[in-house]
């Protein structure tokens, strides 16, 4: 299979979306000219024109409001929140009129938006620039959020996502962007609400999403050479969950590590310990481990922000606790 | 003054008459006891939907905010409908779900009233731009009051419809108050309309008791935003004659001050004023719309009394289009 | 022990704390001239005039930024949110100032002030007036989070919120202020991050907060006359968790449930779960349960609003069933 | 023009250099790969941050921007900190726990930079406010950009500031990109200057490559402010001469543009044109002053790079006071 980056990928998915449904249109800060901060919409205004592809003034609330505005108007916007950080900026937004007005209104209305928030740890970019917040939303009924950690699903969950008659928030770590891998060609869908066993195992099950998903790989390799057989599950949406997916391998495993970097307490670990715990948890051997970033905001000085980052080891180490 | 057609007074009229039953009718039944959640009722306020709305086309769009009953009933709406939402039934606008506060009729472009002060503004700005690039020729109006308009999302929003010139009328109705807050205290100037040369927008202050101020302004500003000129900011000057909410106690102002007002400032009264004054409507022709929408309001609750709540089953209907509930 | 209601228990501590320290004062919209939405603060401008209890435009943004701004320069801001439904309207300032500037700038500087937050379910307000999101707040590093079920915890947990040099949300139930209970003479304060064993029982414990602590406590009456004692604790502070309180009790009775009016989805209950999976799993006899929303916003009309509140029967069916 | 001290000039002149040199230096260490984060420089804008912040008083407040190494050195805060915290050094303003974004200098007022677009206007109104509590006589200065002046709560502080009277200085840096957008894309006024009247306050539209005009500016806003009457905007025309970050492309606008505004109307070039005509100061003088501040920037990049950095116990000091973290 062809490779390209998750960049690209999802720069795919917008590409043939817009192309396959006219009503289909992007806006954020330094969309058209710059191409997104991270290159992600790069050549997209070129392509459909600045009437579809909008840069828009540092203007949160509006970027946000207008998508719900327009989408209930009949367009199916896609908007980029330039960092997760901002996200706070337009919570009101995406809390109390994004996932809420087709309830609200006993379904006169549909909002088939997609919110874009690039997230996570990249380079010292410090506390204000490196937060992974997809927990809140996970506790906002009325959206779904996926969380993509390779460019196959980057592409696949960013085209069902755009397509979904509701409204969707798609974080995408900012290390991701630059990686390669191999995507399908023609119309790749990845359904939204479905975890993937991303590699088979039967001593734990390593269950994480985006960027640590790697980690967790490189983990399951790891004790490979020790003769601990993880299944790695990468969860991919994280709102509704994919429970069925988790079950059916703890049910075989008995052990369950969960994984991310957002920070551990009040995390998405916490919702699937929980999960597990309450409908499953005559299955276990072990306790359920979660490992998730020190309470504490990300640092900038590069030694102190590596303590609050997951390394594969890390890892590695809280399964070996948990398979003695 | 222009010249009015006959029937045009007429709708005017029955309007501004049928907001004003409904919200009596409404207050009524609220300190009954008979309705669930809070009411804020658009009394004294009528001439400004009345006057504006009546300019608009089916599919124009309305973004509206807590006080949202008139918006609604100007723009089109059926009372019976919006009865039933406010009493809580499975036969209104929303089918129960909303409420007084969520209040909203698609079908009229009505895209709601709004819980959270300043959250309908940006709706607009988006349907505006859905208009535009869409080349409907739509428009989009949203309102926000003297309080409102310190949200910062209203700034966004007039920023962001200027640059790129949507077709949207953001209406200020200044009454006076925020809640128990006078303007005078929490809002920095007198006329907001000020504020829209900072996004350089035409903005207007007009006397949003006087219906027909209110609809010869209008007139402007859609001839303004239809044309492609971008948006246009009107400010409307009125008075919430009701408490902030059905049951406030109004410490906060003295019911002289409100009486006055009563008297010399309704825009009812001011309408007959004139239609009287100027042979436009005779009392007669002004008494049998009153009665008919007398009887419509009557019917309205009546129905709404009978009509069934929502069964438990419909708990999880109109959410998620593509399901996903847990 | 007098009894006052949970309203007057909270003007009692704004009232003697701000007696007690000039920098003490309060800002939000409907303060002074009202008396606070659900006469929380009334009294007080005669009290203290006007100067120190500030009404405020609908600027929620400008509220919490100025508070953090006034208590960078030296005041104890206690601002209110009206609405705890509103606080998303200034997430960006809770999040990315209140909770962060004192670590970004290294000790500099710090963040005493306290905000405010009514929540919670009542007489049909609806999706935009019912909501209970402490959950966002204990997975954001650099705040705390009480939340008080009862007079003699609102005046004390307030007096210490205030006193904290650390920046603490106080989330109080919509419900609980006309409530009445007993409150101590005298200076009392309730120290941040310990929890309340309201009731003390052996086979089952139930951890809540807020209005379900009735809720608990009435299904512990009702479980006693059935031969089930069940443990009631009162988390009081979320952020951070007394896990010792909790897991001491565990340790007693083998069995918890969790319950909350928040969606149980991404909910508190899922961190106390998963810290119990994590810690005290072989001391378990029966699953953890959480009682929380049904994953949807919170219906206007009557019978819908219904289902989705929580009972006491509830929390009696649940505990049954995992004290087969 | 007024006639100014020798030493006062002086002072204006050493300001402007110590943040054009240092800023290069970061720029250079930044390329060279040394630093972490990312940098925004405020290169061409020096006049503004000088002009105005040498007026104010140490215990006088500022709340600053992404942009905020120029704001930190004119409110007098000591390069040889800011640099290690840039580096991200313990011995940092902030021990290496903001970096460039988060730099920050209590001990003069400078409420830190920001990385959050706008997130500083609240704080410096929220100190403006402590200020007239405390009846302390100090001012709060906050900055922010044209791209900046689009964010809500610009207007919800501008409106606070102004209904309570507080004396703060709203500060528009109006360099003509937000990052990748031109000022005229995506602002909807030439002169946001115009926005003050939407809050009935002064604002003024300044050259903000002339010191002497920034300063001329700043003193009777300062006079106005500490006055009692309330806030003032101060709005300074100026240009980004570097790109947005240090590896900005800088797709969106031609070098010829950039160069032709540096050749032009760099502030620096622009001081000594004016002092040297007037004789105010001798080349030799600025001379002088440059080589000093040069030194004292290489001392500060030689010092940081040999400075430690924070060891992993420090990770959860200068968090909670009252401990707390699970
Ligand atoms: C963001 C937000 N803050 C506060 C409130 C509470 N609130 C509801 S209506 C209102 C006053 C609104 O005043 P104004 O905008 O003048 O409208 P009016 O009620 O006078 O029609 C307030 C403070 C809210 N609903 N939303
Ligand atoms: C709320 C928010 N939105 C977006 C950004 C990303 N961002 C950082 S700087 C910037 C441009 C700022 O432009 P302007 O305010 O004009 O200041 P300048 O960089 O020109 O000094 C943007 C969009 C941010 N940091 N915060
Ligand atoms: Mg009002
Ligand atoms: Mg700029």
């Amino acid at each position: 299979m062809r490779e390209i980056s998750f960049s690209e990928a999802t720069l795919e998915a917008m590409s043939e979306e817009m192309e396959r449904d006219s009503s289909v249109f992007v806006l954020g800060e330094d969309i058209a000219r710059q191409g997104g901060i991270f290159g992600q919409f790069k050549g997209l205004p070129q392509k459909f024109g600045t009437e579809r592809v909008l840069d828009t003034p540092i203007s949160e609330t509006s970027i946000v409001g207008a998508a719900v505005g327009a989408a209930l108007a009949g367009m199916r916007p896609v908007a980029d929140m330039h960092f997760a950080d901002f996200i706070g900026v337009c919570m009101d937004e995406v809390f109390n009129q994004m996932a809420k007005v087709r309830f609200m209104f006993g379904g006169q209305c549909k909002v088939p938006m997609v919110l874009r928030a690039p997230d996570g740890i990249i380079r010292s970019a410090a506390a204000q620039h490196s937060q992974s917040v997809e927990a809140w939303f996970m506790h906002i009924p009325g959206v779904k959020v996926v969380i993509p950690s390779n460019p196959a699903d980057a592409k696949g969950l960013l085209k069902a996502a755009i397509r979904s008659d509701d409204p969707v928030l798609y974080f995408e770590h900012k290390v991701l962007f630059p990686m390669k891998g191999p995507v399908p060609d023609g119309d790749h869908i990845v359904p939204i609400g479905k975890a993937n066993v991303s590699r088979a195992g039967k001593d734990v099950t390593i269950v994480s999403y985006s960027l640590m998903m790697h980690r967790a790989l490189e983990a399951a390799e790891k004790l490979a050479t020790e003769g601990v057989q993880a299944e790695v599950i990468d969860l991919r949406t994280i709102s509704p969950i994919d429970k069925e997916t988790i079950f059916e391998s703890v049910r075989k495993t008995k052990r369950l590590v969960i994984v991310h970097e957002a920070v551990k307490q009040g995390g998405v670990g916490a919702e699937i310990s929980a999960l597990v715990a309450e409908e499953m948890i005559d299955w276990l051997d072990a306790p359920i481990r979660r490992i998730g970033a020190p309470f504490v905001p990300v640092p900038f000085s590069p030694p102190l922000e590596q303590l609050v980052k997951i390394s594969a080891d890390n890892i590695v180490k809280t399964v070996k606790e948990i398979c003695r | 003054m222009l010249a009015y057609k006959k029937e045009f007074l007429q709708n005017l009229y029955r309007t501004m008459v049928r907001i004003r039953l409904f919200e009596e009718k409404v207050g009524e039944c609220f300190l009954g006891g008979e309705l669930p959640g809070f009411v804020h009722l658009y009394i004294g306020e009528e001439a400004i939907a009345t006057g504006l709305l009546s300019e608009l086309n089916q599919d124009d769009y309305v973004a509206s905010t807590h006080r949202g009953h008139g918006h609604c009933i100007a723009k089109g709406a059926k009372i019976k409908p919006m009865m039933a939402e406010i009493f809580g039934k499975s036969t209104g606008y929303c089918k129960g779900k909303g409420g007084s506060m969520h209040i909203a009729d698609f079908s009229v472009g009505m895209l709601g009233a709004n819980g959270v002060v300043g959250g309908g503004i940006n709706l607009a700005v988006g349907a505006a731009l859905a208009a535009k690039m869409k080349k409907s020729g739509q428009v989009a109006v949203t309102f926000f009051g003297d309080g409102g308009a310190n949200r910062g999302t209203v700034h966004e929003g007039m920023n962001m419809a200027a640059i790129w010139k949507l077709p949207v009328i953001f209406v200020c109705e200044f009454n006076q108050y925020a809640s128990t807050t006078p303007s005078s205290y929490g809002t920095s100037v007198p006329n907001l309309a000020v504020r829209a040369q900072g996004y350089n927008m035409p903005g207007v202050t007009v006397d949003g008791n006087d219906v027909f101020a209110v609809n010869e302004a209008a007139k402007k500003a859609l001839e303004y935003v239809r044309a492609g000129n971008g948006p246009y900011m009107l400010e409307f000057k009125t008075y919430r004659i009701k408490g902030h909410y059905v049951g406030d106690p109004e410490l906060y102002r003295s019911k002289q001050e409100v009486q006055d007002h009563f008297d010399k400032n309704d825009p009812l009264k001011n309408f007959a004023k004139v239609v009287l004054a100027k042979k436009w409507l005779s009392q007669k022709d002004m008494d049998a719309i009153y009665a008919e929408v007398a009887a419509e309001v009557k019917t309205a609750v009546d129905d709404a009394r009978k009509d069934p709540y929502p069964t438990d089953s419909e708990l999880f209907n109109d959410y998620y289009v593509e399901g996903g509930v847990n």
